[in-house]
């Protein structure tokens, strides 16, 4: 990168882009090998590094350009928007220049196909407060799970969250209660349910919907964990081991089902789906 | 008191405007304007002194812990430990005895009372392990039809390397799930500090009772002062906003009964420990009264509509999808 | 011990006493802290010693008068007795003469009363072949399990024992398979199974029905586990720490409910089943 | 060879008898009876040799494993990892694919062709978790009404501190406990080496198969050989003793089905692939057509009545409860 002219390095990011979503610069550097990458080249490969594999955090609209159908996403419950029930401190100025920049909430649902099989889907968004579950969240995902549970469709959500959102105090806390009970009542219904954990999910989140998948996929190297891990080393004293709270650390202890190579996601999905025979 | 000189120097000008006879109108309106301006805020310090005594008188070592509930409360109490999966957790006690003439598994959070106490109860910051073995004797109370009660009082699920590498979030995830649907009556107290995920992993109940002095919060005040003001010294002003005290949660409508501590817990117990008494009697007579079919629609339907939100419907069109600019500039109105 | 008189020496069992029931001798060496007691002291402390509270092993009918309320204990399928179906060397003179010692099989099962409330009992006794599984342990467990479930009768179970019986082969590692799925009606019937675990329990005993207690009470210091510990020695080549395998190690390592002296075993097992709503 | 030797003497002592007229009939009596214990023992060394053959071949490094077993007769298939408590053990693989046009769950034991994969996979002894897993995706199945495969081949549950601290006897138990009862249809074939609880764990099923050359027993022959003969090397001798044969547990009634391997599947294992895939198939067919009801009491029954012993109900008076000299005059009969 130090070998390049200085005109050139202007379209490159800075090192210290830190929420790692793909950037609008032509070219990017790698966070996984430092090398430069071509942007169109890194969309073309789903936002994965072509020489590491590092996996870019990516949009919610890119995640349904990669994993859906052309065209088969259609969105539900985006009519349910949020309040300041606390009154939170910033929290409206916060909400309105959000809305403002056109995002529309923490997740985004609706219905879409994979190859075909009509599929609920949940993509959450890290640029909406940290993916943050508020009252919001906590209704469509429990909306998304009664859906699926009338209709007997498949749910997918891919998580991305760090956790409970604080501005709704308790209102937020418990929509781990009331996402999970969801879960539970679609669980009954015999449907399948399929977590995907990207980086980071973490919080209020990972202890509640997305840990009950039926099967659970997670990113390589996401972070996935219940505490932060500023407040794990404050807590011990002490540094956090290499790899801790990543994806393979996770797969190694038993919590996800495999880690999943973002290439190989949509065909993975559309086996496990044809598995559990929803293609009709 | 600034207050106080803003009034004197109203009543001065109002003497003033009538022995000169002259129009001093504006100046004293500007007072009165700065008059209530103080007042909010001395509202508003008076408030946060009062919030922030509430989170520091529930963290109080001397406050009755859990486990004093369990021995005031539960006869011929017969500890069970274990998760039958990795270990036996000290910060969480459950067990199964009499709560009056009611067969009951119990389980609490445990706080020490000494620095060595605590040591030995993680300072009331369960493992895993501590949850799983909260949910096997669930699971053993449901199979029995046995009542249950949990006393929560933690700071939070405990933040540690094992923690996280034996699933802390799955753990809770796990309570949450299977709780919501177990066919036995649930009752729930936070007796002390309600500390998130890992009081909500026993919160999941028929009826929600939180002690009045009690918190419930969805983080630490510091946490929520570090993260707002990058100051964690500010947690009293968190405090406030996070609207953690009982009356604040009754009022959101998330917990269900507030009981009277007189005194205070810290200062003298009985008059709470009575009117909690009461209250869990009431309750377990009227939950264990209602089929299991009842029972979990009821928990559900109760967790089911917890949230504030504005549903837009009426303002769309049909057919209309993306309605991110819809919602912008009905948020405004 | 080594001051004393030889004559009396003579008295006490001599130290590699390997099974550790209670010797008929008029004194004792007690194995934990090797003073001398009095025998008759001994048996009026339920076999636990005054000075430590070290537990012996106690025979079967000890069991019963220690534990059961005074001709209370009435036998259930002592009819079912063993066969050799392997032909497996040894096995049938074996059997032979242990019945002409009087015993009958590795495991007593009946009804009996505590403090007047009427269970259903099984007592497995080490002297039978080192308290080994065989098809008569699986019948007569799944029988006890069985008349429970159609008599709405709690069901307690002392285990003591090596494991499978060897010498019916796989016929009897199937009676684990058997007492476990017997222990599952039971269970689904909604009544209390308390098993407890004495010294030793291992193998295929505590591989089944030992470990499938609703409550799961354990005898100090009794040695619990899966593997032998020779076998473990040899498999990681090194020595075992202190206390492994112990009852208070599973305590601690979360699978057993309590760890209780024998002398409060009683009132205990009572208040559980008073708390069950067995008396009636 | 002895047993020839003895003949030749037969003959010489009746040609005497004839040339010299003597009656020698009581000495030829004699021969006639050691050859007849001569041929026992002949017998008895042939089988000997048969059986420690069976047990040398089912633990071959060649012969094809459980994960082999998987790649050949699943397709789609995919692994899921983990307990959801503690780790993803190596020793056990699981997952979902299609057998024919059957979804299935396909769990196996692991066990090396090299000895870096037998370190990678503990030589097939899996550690508490790997049974969790196992049973963690035995209730998904369940949940999907999809049959599952066991394939089993195990030296045992590893005898391990880990494994004990992390409840080995507690793991085999609840899956002996919940598989009993589980409402989807079980398929459990013993591939190799079925070794005692760690195998049983896998083992219970509507309908438990074995390969022609696998052994099934309820301790190694090693480990009982040292127990009997106080000397672990007269393994071959107690290989007889344990009855761990294919055949041998088919005539015990034990085992439903004996795949014939044709040379053996550490040779070619393409017959035995063919006739093992036959079998599945019908049973898939036959299993899946029956209902959950059906199937778990059609198991039940069949664990149920494993077993040898003697009822001497018919021998005694009623009201006698004290049977024990009935039973040892009895047990003589
Ligand atoms: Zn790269
Ligand atoms: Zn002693």
């Amino acid at each position: 990168m130090d070998k390049l002219p200085d005109s050139i390095k202007k379209l490159f990011v800075s090192k210290d882009n830190s929420d790692k979503t793909l950037p609008d610069n032509l070219f990017v550097e790698c966070p996984g090998c430092q090398e430069i990458v071509y942007r169109p080249k890194l969309e073309q490969n789903l936002g994965v590094c072509p020489l590491c594999s590092y996996h870019f955090r990516i949009s919610v609209d890119e995640w349904i350009n990669f994993i859906t159908d052309a065209n088969s996403f259609l969105p539900l419950f985006e009519e349910i928007v949020s309040v300041d029930p606390l009154n939170f401190p910033g929290y409206r100025e916060k909400l309105e220049s959000l809305y403002k920049k056109g995002l529309n909430e923490a997740i985004r649902t609706g219905y879409a196909r994979l190859d075909g099989i009509k599929i609920l889907m949940g993509i959450m968004d890290s640029e909406f407060i940290m993916g943050s579950m508020g009252s919001v969240v906590g209704e469509r995902v429990a909306r998304l799970f009664e859906q699926g549970m009338n209709e007997n469709l498949p749910v997918i959500i891919i998580s991305r969250s760090g956790g409970a959102r604080m501005q709704e105090g308790v209102v937020s806390l418990f929509q781990m209660a009331k996402t999970s009970a969801a879960a539970k009542k679609f669980s009954d219904s015999c449907n399948l349910f399929i977590s995907i954990l990207t980086d980071p999910t973490t919080g209020g989140v990972s202890a509640s919907f997305s840990f009950l998948g039926d099967i659970i996929i997670a990113e390589p190297n996401a972070l996935i964990g219940f505490a932060g891990q500023r407040v794990i080393e404050q807590t011990i004293k002490q540094k956090l081991p290499e790899g801790f709270q990543r994806a393979e650390f996770l797969e190694k202890k038993g919590f996800v089902d495999f880690v999943c190579d973002r290439r190989k996601l949509r065909e993975t999905l559309v086996k496990i789906l044809e598995i559990h025979r929803y293609r009709r | 008191m600034k207050k106080e000189k803003i009034l004197k120097q109203i009543d001065r000008l109002k003497s003033i405007a009538i022995a000169e006879g002259i129009d001093l109108s504006s100046e004293i309106n500007k007072l009165r304007a700065m008059l209530e301006l103080e007042s909010d805020d001395f509202q508003k310090e008076k408030q946060m002194k009062e919030v922030w005594e509430i989170v520091q008188n529930s963290r109080k070592i001397e406050r009755p812990k859990p486990q004093d509930f369990i021995k005031n409360f539960i006869e011929d109490f017969i500890e069970l430990k274990g998760d039958r999966r990795f270990g036996n957790d000290n910060a969480v006690i459950g067990g199964i005895g009499y709560f009056d003439k009611y067969p009951v598994t119990v389980v609490g959070i445990q706080k020490g009372h000494t620095l060595n106490e605590n040591i030995e109860y993680n300072f009331g910051s369960p493992h895993p392990e501590g949850y799983r073995k909260a949910l096997r004797l669930s699971f053993q109370a449901e199979k029995f039809t046995r009542p249950i009660l949990f006393f929560v009082d933690t700071p939070g699920a405990y933040p540690g390397i094992d923690s996280e590498e034996r699933g802390m979030a799955e753990a809770i995830a796990e309570n949450l799930y299977y709780l919501s649907d177990l066919k036995t009556p649930i009752i729930s107290v936070i007796t002390g500090e309600g500390g998130s995920g890992g009081a909500l992993a026993l919160g999941v109940s028929d009826i929600l009772i939180m002690m009045q002095n009690a918190i419930l919060s969805v983080i630490s005040p510091e946490g929520c002062a570090s993260i707002l003001f990058k100051d964690s010294s500010k947690a009293a002003e968190a405090s406030v906003s996070l609207k953690l005290t009982s009356f604040d949660l009754l009022n959101l409508g998330i917990v269900d009964k507030v009981i009277d501590e007189g005194p205070g817990l810290e200062v003298n117990p009985e008059i709470g420990y009575k009117n909690l008494s009461e209250q869990i009697l009431t309750s377990l007579q009227y939950f264990t009264s209602l089929s299991s079919r009842e029972l979990v629609e009821h928990r559900n339907q109760k967790i089911r509509k917890i949230g504030y939100y504005k549903d837009t419907t009426g303002y769309l069109k049909k057919g209309i999808s993306n309605t991110r600019n819809f919602i912008y500039d009905l948020f405004k109105l």
